[in-house]
């Protein structure tokens, strides 16, 4: 399985990464997907999570192909 | 859909006004509340010479689009409008766009402002300040009001 | 002063755009808040075909002054502007405007809302209603928000 | 001692009457001045006062040369 990970704003430039395909067998939810990616980088406690373009909690399902986004708390507006 | 990211400056008031000739029918609303954010000069005590606005395409829109149906379900709302800033921007810029069309104006500044606070707390994107000393820093979180 | 009574139609939005580009230093502010009162069609249920705006000239300025002097009082803005048609009008003309703008967002939408809800209960203007078959009556009251 | 006094509206429509002065002697405040015309005219519960243009409770004192004005509810914006 095979999902797309997308970091934004500080976070991208803290990792130096932009976006990464990260094989993800054996790996359930967000929550699995958030752990596997803290045991590589560091990965802020208030970073945010959005599945396929909309947030989504700790227990949401990934499926192959999926796009998963890692981002800080937004200042828009 | 009423919710736009435009990588150049806009004039906002431009925007309502051609939005509601095009989009509203006259005579049927009595209200229009709107607001603006403007990049200032300062910050958190700090003079501020410049700023960049990174957002998720794709996620942005949809965001934006949400927020918008949620503020007419919500208020009985005939229109909403939405136009977001991204890219590089200097002090007196405009940013930010909501403005809300209703028959009467309960429904009207209240859903204005809701956009705003929700766009504000939840909608991606992130700002970058340049400082006068020339170094950046990233914005980690917006003002609470 | 930056309270007007105008016998003719406006623009509202040029009138903020104008106002904010003579007035306030870019920059310093970082909130725009604008509502805008057009006259509708309809009113109670009734269609209503033309208005005419009475007021009382020199109270009324004073009066709009001193809910400006009253918002600066009451929140950290830098800025007001009221704007109000008299005489008569057709469905679709602006009625009134009010904007506001300050630092943060908060004291704007604040300030711009007070502006409007005491101007309707107390600054002296009156509305009398032309409706469809012709017969006039004055407005009794305005509506709760 | 006389006042201008001034009807706007429904209210100076209905009495046909745009401003006239009265004199006022023995009279010292809105509410005496109110009595006087309530006497003369028709004047609805609901109407409210301007002393020289400013609005003005029923115990604000009279003086010579006061411009009083009586009008309906307001109903503007």
């Amino acid at each position: 399985m095979s999902i797309t990970v997308r970091y934004f704003a500080s976070l991208r430039e803290r990792l130096g990464l932009d976006e990464e395909q990260l094989e993800t067998e054996g790996l359930q939810t967000v929550a699995d997907l958030r752990r596997r990616i803290a045991g590589l980088r560091e990965l802020p406690e208030r970073t945010l999570v959005a599945v396929n373009q909309e947030y989504a909690d700790p227990d949401h399902p990934l499926k192959d192909g999926d796009e998963v986004a890692f981002f800080p708390p937004v200042t828009g507006g | 859909m009423p919710a736009y990211v435009r990588e150049q400056a806009f004039d906002p008031w431009r925007e309502v006004s051609e939005f509601q000739a095009r989009e509203l029918p006259a005579g049927r609303f009595g209200a229009c509340a709107s607001f603006v954010g403007t990049m200032r000069e300062f910050n958190e005590g700090d003079d501020v010479r410049a700023m960049t606005l990174e957002h998720y395409p794709g996620m942005t829109d949809k965001y934006l689009e949400k927020l918008i149906d949620e503020a007419k379900a919500r208020w009985p709302v005939l229109e909403c409008l939405v136009v977001h800033r991204v890219g590089p921007m200097g002090p007196g810029d405009p940013i930010v766009l909501t403005a809300v069309w209703s028959a009467h104006r309960a429904a009207a500044f209240e859903a204005c402002r809701y956009l705003m606070e929700e766009l504000k707390h939840r909608a991606p994107f992130w700002k970058k300040e340049t400082l006068a000393a020339g170094d950046e820093r990233w914005v980690e979180q917006n003002t609470p009001g």
